[in-house]
């Protein structure tokens, strides 16, 4: 049985939706009321979600085996004939739709929180300028974030990877009259633009490889004329044309990943995200905490069957994710702006994904996905709730004591803290026990220490960590002495409905959202997982498949002993420094001035990349410039010039001496030959008429005895 | 019906005074005058052939030799007015421009 | 009978005034006797039977040419010319020329009549009275054959005017 | 007898009538051009309210030959400077031109001497345009400045309007599709109706051109006697002066009888086709014998007896005139005299009236400046003729290949020159207020800039 | 209705010049009239060519609307026209582009507007004529014709430094085009050599002669074309001149020469370069590695020159060298994709640059300054401006859904199946444009306003939205569905690269497993249910 239905059949409606009122407001949305935008905007979202809700329950409806659904649109880039794996193919990328397991969850989170967030926004943004300009461009991001995870091919998804890119930019320079906000649009930017060359090239790598960059060609009328990656790639194993730890595989996921390390902020691409807070705080939340940072994950998700194959590829992955974990984590100790601290717990977040996709654990990385879209969107929200009743301020060090003064934003705070701090039985718990699981899982336990061990300690030390900065954090702002300044103090307020009550229900999805998987040793099944396998299954179980199911119950309880202890410890240290002696942490810092320093200017990073790459490439620019003056144009051109001017030199004179000399002495034979002729030539035309005469008397006497043939001719 | 030679004399004649106009006279006006009267000389000559030919060609071309010595006379005599403008002369040795 | 008289009086006006105009001191009396020569090559040619020709030399030449070469005289008074020497030094030179010319012109003529069955006279001219209306045959023919060459000139003139319009106005 | 007798014989034969009318028109139009002047000045005085003439002759019928006789027995004054020869020959000239043109022209379908002649109207132009010698030749010879200027603006004037007469003619021309005289008015009976009311605009344009052509007001500036005093003829006095007097009246005779040949229907009686209206046929014996009646009436009321007699016998000429031309009619076998008789009159009397009109344009209008004379002719006859001459052209392609109602089409023409004559008098008056408002006008134009251009 | 239609071409070419003739008789002080009939034929022209897409055969193998007639008959040279799909989709560039051209200078230009709008004209003409002209000596005839009016278009009605430009400008293109006609003599007399042959300037006989030259003989040849046509892309060493001439010449003589100009170049290198290449394969192989280093630098070159610039439209124009590099990348690259995506960049570039060059201009017509610096928060003044400056920027810069993505993309991959470093270099280009592209956009419409003047700037007239939006559409009409426009391109592509590349399907194709699909190693059942 294929899964059919309204909501299936529609499924190109639910990016349209956005899109059209992102198009609606980006043309007459200046003339438009704030409550008809609100209006149009989050009901296109609601609408959107309410179809994909649809989607997914009519997706449900079938075996597990059959639940994918897919659907064309248009052809949309043939570019003609290329070299694909049996011959020549002809490379169609199409516009079409995708809806499988993974996509269900992507699709739920985007529209789901997109959608709390669009509520939220309502009353965040209800006094600024440009309501519908951020409300158009929040729609044009659900539109392409919504294209991004129902795409059908790499090209597809790249649309929206660029489309959410767009947006990202245009939102983190929404206040554009602020220099450091259009700055960090662009550098969001054109930092992610790095990224997409190696995407760009990955896809190119992909289609010379597969002849195609669909993702599948299940549920198609015709899978062969409409050939998938999956299916190509799994024909190429079997005919054993690749293999695993084929050196193209690794090539193609590699450059994939480099693509994900800069959507998803991970390391060395990460600087972006940081910057990118100088947007509005829910874009902050829908687009750098819950969204579209995630695409890297997803994208990785996706291409599953050729990571799985590609097992270096799978070790960088990992690798890549444990470093920016740890690093973000550090990073976020020091910082002072809340959203700053969020911003690199986000990417902290993210590298923990990327470990559990590095170590194959892919439901497990899409799990945290979802868990951390919901309490680090709430995060976020909160922030901005505390931003907004503190009426803009960010500083943590400016904050304190607003737990009773603003009770519905601090409670659902404290529940996303102890998410993400890992405190069970909250959401966050459960997804990142179930991803260092599956890191220790990975170890060898014949060898006291190899890679997954050392990755697992950086997954634990980093969760300590973790839970120290978020309470850090969360004393800061609500507990304690107030530090708010004294004129912002009477001003500061609850805010309005449309803001509290998406962090209520994001707060009961942060405490509920793990309980989709709980625990295998609880005597759950892993429905999360099991739900998820179908699409992430690789080509292969035998090659490269995780092994999953090692572990005893003793050592899953050692393992999660370890994390909460650890979280138990990051939150002491954080009670202790921040709460129970305020002035220790500073003390704490003085003690270690270099390393306190370093962690304050985020290890240099940003300067360095300025000093290696920025200011080499404006230098460079500089230095190109002056060839195009100086060399090309002075050397060549002018060059050129002065050469023609010099031979004109030498050939005048030449020509004065030489050729005109030889010239005047014909000019000199000639006028004196002319003498006699010069008689002649009176200039009085009767003369000439008399010379003309004289011609004709001559002609006429010379061939007058011809003249009566003439005559006679005549008739 | 007059035999043909006749006229060619006539037209002979004609031409030949018109050239010792030409050649002789100082004044320019009369030697376009007698340019005139060249042209007139084979105007008698086209209509004389196209009478014995009975073929209306010959008139034809007359009439283009008319409006051809109409342009002439108009041009001649217009830089006969200019020139007499700037030289206050229009005897011929005068104009000794073309001779540079 | 009446062809020849007629021939013969117009063909000794033209010849007789011809060589008046060349001869006479005065511009004006050269351009009277022109007049009268390209009147009577008018009368030779509607004794040729072309009239339309005829009325062409009168209207064009006589009527249109001469009377502006009888205003151009006017407007360059010659009263200075008068009593200038009338012909150049080359006179006898061109006499000579001309003489030559005409000698060999002559006798040219002369001995292709000599010609057997050549004489002056084509036998096959269509008699006076069978002759084509002159205007309607001259018209087909222009504006048939000739309609290039028709148009052509009708530039040329356009051309020639506006050349004398140029040359004769008087720089502002 | 002798061939040369013979042949003269043979020669009067066959070109009797063309003798006759030769002689005629030699004979009779000076005679005619002075009753006309007779006419002019009676009518002037009319108009002027005062009675003219009335000396010589009843109502000074007699003052023509009075004057006549005064000229011939004038003295014969030539300058000491003139060229005596051609001022001896360009009267002869002017008079020869206008006399020689006549030839070709019908007066009715039976008195003509040129009769079979090709180029008929053109004839008629072209030898007329040769007056133009007469004027500019005679004011040469004179060597005086009078006469030199009005010699120029003379040939200017002629040059000018001849342009603009023969395109108008075109335009007429193309209606009639020949040239031929003859041909030309028998187009217009077979049209039924004149020329005049097919392109009225080209008759226009001939009227105008025709009276500055014969340099009379208000295009008289050649002789305009306050400013050349007499203009070409200053010097002239006594017969030649007569001579030029004549031409030009001659030539005021044969631009009427173009105009009366091309626009107004020959000879043709109005309404020639139109068969109720054969009354008309016996109009002009009627209209002889009401005159003649006329001076009967007044014979009676003569102060002098010999004026009354005088009066009787002209009585008497008009009822001769009036049985001539009734006699064919009634008596059968006369019948062929009829067209050639009747045509005669027709012709005659159009061609007063036309005469008439210049006479009472003379005293009407005021004279022209000769700038604003050259900027008439060029600026607005020549393109309006050219405009019309087109204009014919395209109606007669509508008319012929089309199918269009002739009168339609040349309605259309005729409106279409019209806007164009608005437009380009509109195009004037912008010039002429562009121009008095860049300078002034100047007091007196200077003469010299008219003739060059 | 017939004369029209056989004479499709001819009328479509002339068009522009009757408009040229007709402005020749309008008075000089008229200059509302010259805006009226040079706006008016400026549409005509483009409405004219409308036909040509109703009625062209896609898919034919063969020149569409062919006309041919006997010119020079005593050397052959013949008025001969035809368009296949690639010429089709360039000559509607231009009488799109010169429609809205000339409908933009209708405020700009108070300065000689007659000779203006002629020489606007008669430039369409000879672009046109450039690209439809099946004849050699028609084509040179042309490609000559088309200078002259761009270097008084320069000249006259140019910046500051115009003649310094024009000049440049000319020279340049003089230089390459003798350079070519040498070529072009080179190969009329060689192909006549051949006994039995008539000597002929058309085109595709030329072509098809030179096959059979010697291969030293086709280098020769290949390098003389090579310069005219690399002179006018421009490639990477010769760019000098379009800086200078893009920044001096009046917005419409930007748009054109941006907009068609260029395109001439890289026309060239496919319609009659690529034909030249010699036939031995290291030898070819030489020379394309040559060419695609040149157009690599160019694309980089380009693109780190341009965020040095002080001057809009100076960046713009090294903008074009960019992408004009990829353009060249794609052609070079000799496969279809690479074929494809570079026609459809070039349409794709023309439409951005183009507008790019619009909106500068229309910036300059309110300013009369080009300097960034002057500029500033132009985005609070001027909302609409700024939307659609950013839309056309991130056409530039290759945003997907818009056009710039398709063409680029198209490049990259066909260059990708070759080589795959040449891809890798080429997507720095990519970067880099998105990095000076938004740093322009910022400093100009970011921030504050930082000058007074800026803050009454009044947003687009409706005149511009109609120049402006036709771009637009066309932009996202191209990244959305560009099916149609390869549609046009495959047929063309497909001859030359058979043509020039043969081993490219040969190989191929023996490849191909026979009769079997191209992708099929399992069963469609097992896929479905695994």
């Amino acid at each position: 049985m294929t899964p059919s239905g309204y909501f299936l059949e529609h499924l190109w409606l639910i990016p349209l939706f956005p899109l059209v009122t992102a198009a609606l407001m980006l043309l007459i949305g200046r003339r438009l009321p704030r409550s008809a935008v609100s209006f149009f905007c989050v009901g296109s979202v609601f609408l959107s979600f309410v179809h994909a809700a649809g989607a997914v329950f009519q997706l449900l409806a079938v075996a597990p085996e059959n639940r994918v659904y897919q659907q064309i649109l248009f052809e949309w880039i043939t570019p003609g004939a290329m070299p694909g794996p049996g011959g020549l193919v002809n490379f169609v990328a199409d516009w079409g739709y995708l809806l499988d397991p993974l996509s269900c969850v992507m699709v739920l989170v985007v529209t789901g929180v997109g959608f709390l967030i669009h509520v939220y926004s309502i009353g965040y943004m209800g006094h600024e300028g440009g309501y519908y300009r951020f409300f158009g461009y929040m729609n044009l991001f659900m539109f392409s974030m919504l294209t991004l995870v129902l795409a059908n091919n790499l090209l597809l998804l790249f649309v929206g990877w660029e489309g959410v890119g767009l947006c990202s930019y245009l939102l983190i320079g929404f206040y554009f009259l602020k220099k450091s906000a259009a700055d960090a649009g662009k550098k969001a930017f054109i930092v992610n633009r790095i990224g997409d060359t190696g995407f760009l090239l990955g896809i190119f790598l992909i289609a010379t490889t597969f002849g195609t960059v669909r993702f599948t060609s299940q549920m198609l009328s015709d899978p062969v004329a409409y050939a998938g990656i999956l299916e190509t790639l799994r024909a190429m194993v079997d005919q054993g044309r690749l293999a695993y730890g084929a050196p193209i595989l690794t090539g193609i996921a590699l450059l994939l990943f480099v693509g994900a390390t800069g959507k998803s902020a991970q390391v060395p691409l990460y600087v972006w995200l940081p910057d990118a807070m100088e947007g509005p705080t829910p874009v902050s939340a829908l687009i750098h905490a819950a969204t579209m940072v995630t695409a890297g994950v997803y994208m990785v998700a996706r291409m599953s069957a050729i990571y799985q194959l590609a097992p270096v590829a799978m070790d960088v992955v990992a690798i890549v994710g444990a470093t920016t974990a740890i690093f973000a984590a550090s990073m976020a100790v020091a910082q002072n702006d809340i959203k700053k601290v969020l911003a690199y717990s986000t990417i902290s977040q993210l590298g923990y994904m990327f470990l559990a996709l590095g170590v194959g654990a892919f439901s497990a990385g899409i799990f945290h996905l979802m868990t951390h879209s919901f309490f680090k969107a709430l995060l976020f929200l909160g922030a901005g709730s505390v931003i907004h009743a503190l009426s803009g301020e960010q500083d943590l060090r400016k904050m304190g004591g607003l737990w009773n003064t603003i009770p519905a934003t601090s409670r659902p705070f404290l529940i996303a803290t102890l998410a993400i701090a890992g405190i069970p039985p909250l959401a966050g718990f459960f997804s990142k026990d179930e991803i260092l699981g599956h890191v220790f899982n990975r170890h060898n336990e014949s060898l006291i220490m190899d890679r997954y061990l050392f990755l697992w300690a950086i997954g634990v030390v980093t969760a300590g960590i973790t839970a120290f900065y978020m309470f850090r954090l969360f004393f800061q702002v609500f507990r304690g002495r107030s530090r708010v300044a004294t004129e912002l103090e009477e001003h500061i307020h609850e805010s309005p409905k449309s803001m509290t009550v998406p962090l209520m229900i994001l707060a009961f999805l942060s405490i509920c959202g793990g309980w989709f998987a709980l625990p295998v040793l609880w005597g759950e099944n892993n429905t999360f997982g099991t739900f998820l396998e179908p699409a992430l299954r690789g080509v292969k179980d035998e090659i490269g498949g995780v092994e999953v199911g090692h572990h005893t119950l003793f050592k899953e309880y050692l393992l999660m002993m370890a994390s909460v202890g650890i979280a138990t410890l990051g939150i002491w240290l954080a009670y202790r420094l921040y709460l129970q002696y305020p002035k220790l942490h500073s003390k704490v810092a003085a003690a270690w001035p270099r390393l306190h320093n370093l962690l304050i200017n985020k290890y240099y990073v940003d300067e360095i990349y300025d000093a290696l790459f920025v200011n080499r490439v404006k230098d460079l620019s500089t230095a190109f410039g002056v060839v195009d003056a100086k060399l090309i144009d002075g050397v060549g051109v002018d060059g050129a010039g002065w050469l023609a001017r010099v031979i004109s030199r030498i050939s005048m004179w030449w020509d004065k001496w030489v050729i005109d000399g030889l010239v005047n002495l014909a000019g000199k034979i000639t006028n004196g030959l002319s003498v006699p002729v010069r008689m002649f030539q009176t200039g009085v035309f009767s003369s000439y008429a008399v010379l003309i005469l004289l011609g004709l008397a001559i002609l006429l006497g010379y061939y007058g005895h011809h003249m009566h043939m003439i005559v006679r001719n005549l008739r | 019906m007059m035999p043909i030679g006749y006229y060619l004399f006539l037209s002979m004649a004609l031409f030949l005074i018109g050239a010792i106009g030409v050649i002789t006279r100082r004044n320019v006006i009369v030697v376009l005058m007698s340019i005139e009267l060249i042209l007139n000389a084979v105007n008698i000559n086209l209509v004389a052939f196209s009478r014995i030919f009975g073929d209306v060609a010959g008139q034809v071309f007359a009439l283009f030799i008319i409006a051809d010595a109409a342009a002439e006379a108009v041009v001649g005599l217009g830089i006969i007015i200019a020139f007499f403008r700037n030289r206050e002369t229009v005897l011929e040795d005068e104009m000794d421009l073309l001779k540079w | 009978m009446l062809d020849k008289v007629i021939f013969f009086f117009f063909a000794g006006v033209a010849i007789l005034s011809a060589g008046l105009m060349v001869t006479r001191r005065n511009a004006i009396h050269s351009a009277v006797f022109l007049i009268t020569t390209l009147l009577a090559t008018a009368g030779i040619f509607l004794q040729l039977r072309a009239e339309f020709i005829f009325i062409a030399q009168i209207i064009l030449y006589v009527g249109g040419i001469m009377v502006l070469f009888v205003f151009v005289i006017m407007l360059v008074r010659l009263d200075v010319a008068l009593h200038q020497i009338q012909f150049s030094r080359q006179k006898w030179v061109a006499l000579l020329v001309t003489l030559a010319l005409a000698l060999e012109v002559g006798v040219m003529l002369w001995s292709s009549r000599k010609v057997p069955g050549q004489g002056f006279l084509l036998p096959n001219a269509v008699p006076a009275g069978k002759l084509p209306p002159n205007t309607e045959a001259l018209a087909g023919r222009l504006f048939d054959a000739y309609l290039l060459p028709f148009e052509i000139a009708s530039v040329l003139l356009l051309v020639a005017m506006v050349g004398a319009v140029v040359m004769a106005k008087k720089r502002t | 007898m002798s061939p040369t007798l013979q042949a003269v014989l043979a020669f009067v034969q066959t070109w009797w009538v063309e003798l006759v009318s030769g002689v005629v028109i030699v004979a009779v139009v000076p005679l005619v051009a002075g009753y006309i002047v007779l006419m002019e000045r009676k009518l002037m005085a009319d108009m002027q309210a005062r009675l003219g003439p009335m000396r010589v002759g009843p109502h000074g019928l007699l003052q023509p030959i009075a004057d006549a006789v005064k000229l011939l027995i004038k003295e014969d004054i030539i300058p000491d400077n003139a060229d005596k020869v051609v001022f001896w020959i360009a009267p002869v000239v002017s008079m020869t031109a206008a006399l020689t043109s006549m030839g070709a022209i019908a007066f009715g379908p039976a008195f003509q001497v040129a009769r079979d002649i090709n180029v008929g109207l053109l004839f008629v132009i072209g030898v007329s345009s040769l007056g133009i010698f007469g004027i500019v030749l005679g004011g040469w010879a004179s060597n005086s400045h009078y006469s030199i200027m009005g010699a120029l603006r003379s040939t200017a004037q002629l040059v000018s309007y001849e342009t603009a007469a023969g395109l108008a003619l075109v335009s007429g021309l193309l209606l009639a599709g020949t040239l031929k005289i003859r041909a030309i008015v028998d187009a217009q009976q077979h049209f039924g109706v004149w020329f005049v009311f097919l392109a009225p605009v080209a008759f226009f344009i001939y009227v105008v051109a025709s009276i500055a052509e014969t340099n009379r007001a208000p295009f008289d500036l050649p002789e305009a006697e306050s400013e050349l005093v007499a203009g070409y003829m200053t010097e002239y006095s006594g017969f030649r002066w007569a001579l030029y007097f004549l031409g030009e009246y001659a030539n005021m005779i044969v631009v009427g009888a173009v105009a009366t040949t091309l626009f107004l229907g020959g000879w043709l009686r109005p309404f020639p086709n139109v068969r109720w209206m054969n009354w008309l046929d016996a109009l002009p014996a009627l209209f002889t014998a009401a005159v003649g009646a006329y001076c009967v009436y007044r014979a009676g009321k003569q102060p002098v007896r010999v004026q009354t007699w005088f009066m009787w016998g002209v009585a008497l000429a008009c009822f001769v005139v009036a049985l001539i031309l009734a006699v064919p009619l009634l008596v059968a076998p006369l019948k062929f005299l009829v067209p050639g008789l009747h045509g005669a009159f027709w012709f005659l009397l159009k061609i007063s009236a036309y005469i008439y009109l210049f006479m009472w344009l003379r005293f009407t209008l005021p004279r022209y400046r000769f700038d604003q004379l050259m900027h008439l002719g060029w600026y607005i006859l020549i393109p309006l003729a050219i405009v019309n001459v087109l204009a014919v052209g395209v109606a007669m392609i509508l008319e012929m290949e089309y199918g269009w109602n002739r009168w339609l089409a040349m309605l259309l023409t005729t409106v279409i020159t019209l806007a164009t004559a608005l437009f380009l008098l509109r195009l004037n008056d912008k010039r002429a207020a562009a121009a008095s408002s860049a300078a002034p006008p100047p007091e007196e134009p200077s003469t010299e800039d008219s003739y060059a251009g | 209705m017939g004369l029209f239609h056989d004479h499709l071409l001819s009328v479509v070419l002339f068009t522009p010049l009757v408009g040229a003739m007709l402005l020749l008789f309008i008075p000089r002080d008229a200059q509302m009239l010259h805006r009226v009939v040079g706006n008016l034929f400026g549409v005509l022209g483009f409405l004219v060519s409308v036909p040509l897409v109703i009625h062209f055969p896609v898919g034919s193998n063969d020149y569409a609307f062919r006309e041919t007639a006997n010119w020079i008959p005593s050397i052959g040279a013949k008025y001969a026209l035809g368009i296949d799909g690639i010429t089709l989709l360039l000559v509607m560039l231009t009488t799109l582009l010169g429609m809205i051209a000339i409908t933009s200078s209708w405020t700009a230009i108070h300065t000689r507007t007659k000779e203006y709008y002629i020489l606007l004209l008669l430039l369409q003409t000879g672009m046109l004529g450039v690209f439809m002209s099946l004849d050699f000596f028609l084509f040179y005839v042309f490609w000559e014709v088309m200078l002259v009016p761009m270097y008084f278009l320069i000249g006259v009605w140019g910046s500051e430094r115009r003649l310094y430009a024009a000049i440049k400008f000319f020279l340049y293109t003089l230089a390459g085009s003798v350079i070519m006609l040498l070529g072009i003599l080179a190969l009329y007399f060689n192909a006549a050599k051949v006994p039995g042959s008539v000597p002929t300037f058309d085109v595709p006989a030329l072509l098809a002669a030179a096959q059979h030259f010697p291969d030293s003989l086709k280098v020769w040849l290949f390098w003389g074309f090579f310069f005219a046509f690399a002179i006018k892309v421009p490639m990477f060493p010769f760019h000098t001149w379009l800086p200078d001439a893009h920044t001096e010449a009046p917005t419409a003589g930007s748009v054109i020469l941006a907009g068609v100009l260029l395109k001439m170049g890289t026309y060239g290198f496919l319609r009659f370069s690529l034909p030249l290449l010699p036939a031995d394969a290291v030898l070819r192989a030489k020379i394309i590695h040559i060419l695609i280093l040149l157009s690599l630098i160019g694309i980089i070159y380009g693109a780190i020159v341009c965020l040095m610039q002080k001057d809009m439209k100076r960046l713009i124009a090294y903008s074009s060298v960019s992408h004009l590099g990829f353009c060249t990348l794609g052609i070079f690259a000799l496969t279809p994709q690479g074929l494809s995506g570079s026609v459809l960049q070039q349409i794709n570039h023309g439409i951005s640059t183009g507008a790019l060059f619009l909106l500068v201009g229309m910036l300059y017509e309110r300013r009369h300054t080009r300097l960034i610096s002057e500029f500033g928060g132009l985005a609070t003044p001027m909302p609409n401006f700024a939307a659609i400056y950013l839309i056309i920027t991130l056409s530039s810069l290759g945003m997907p859904i818009l056009n710039g993505f398709i063409g680029e993309f198209t490049i990259l991959q066909g260059a990708f199946v070759v080589n795959k470093a040449w891809a890798a270099w080429g997507t720095l280009g990519i970067v880099l444009g998105a990095a000076y592209l938004l740093w322009l956009y910022q400093r100009v419409m970011f921030g504050n306003v930082t000058h007074d003047v800026n803050k009454t700037l009044p947003d687009l007239s409706v005149r511009e939205y109609a120049v402006l939006l036709p771009l637009v559409a066309l932009a996202f009409w191209i990244g959305i569905y560009p099916k149609p426009f390869f549609a046009y391109i495959d047929k063309p592509v497909e001859k030359i690269v058979q043509q020039v590349n043969p081993k490219f399907y040969e190989q191929a194709n023996r490849a191909l497993p026979p009769a079997a699909p191209v992708v099929a190693p399992s069963a469609p059942a097992s896929l479905e249910v695994k």
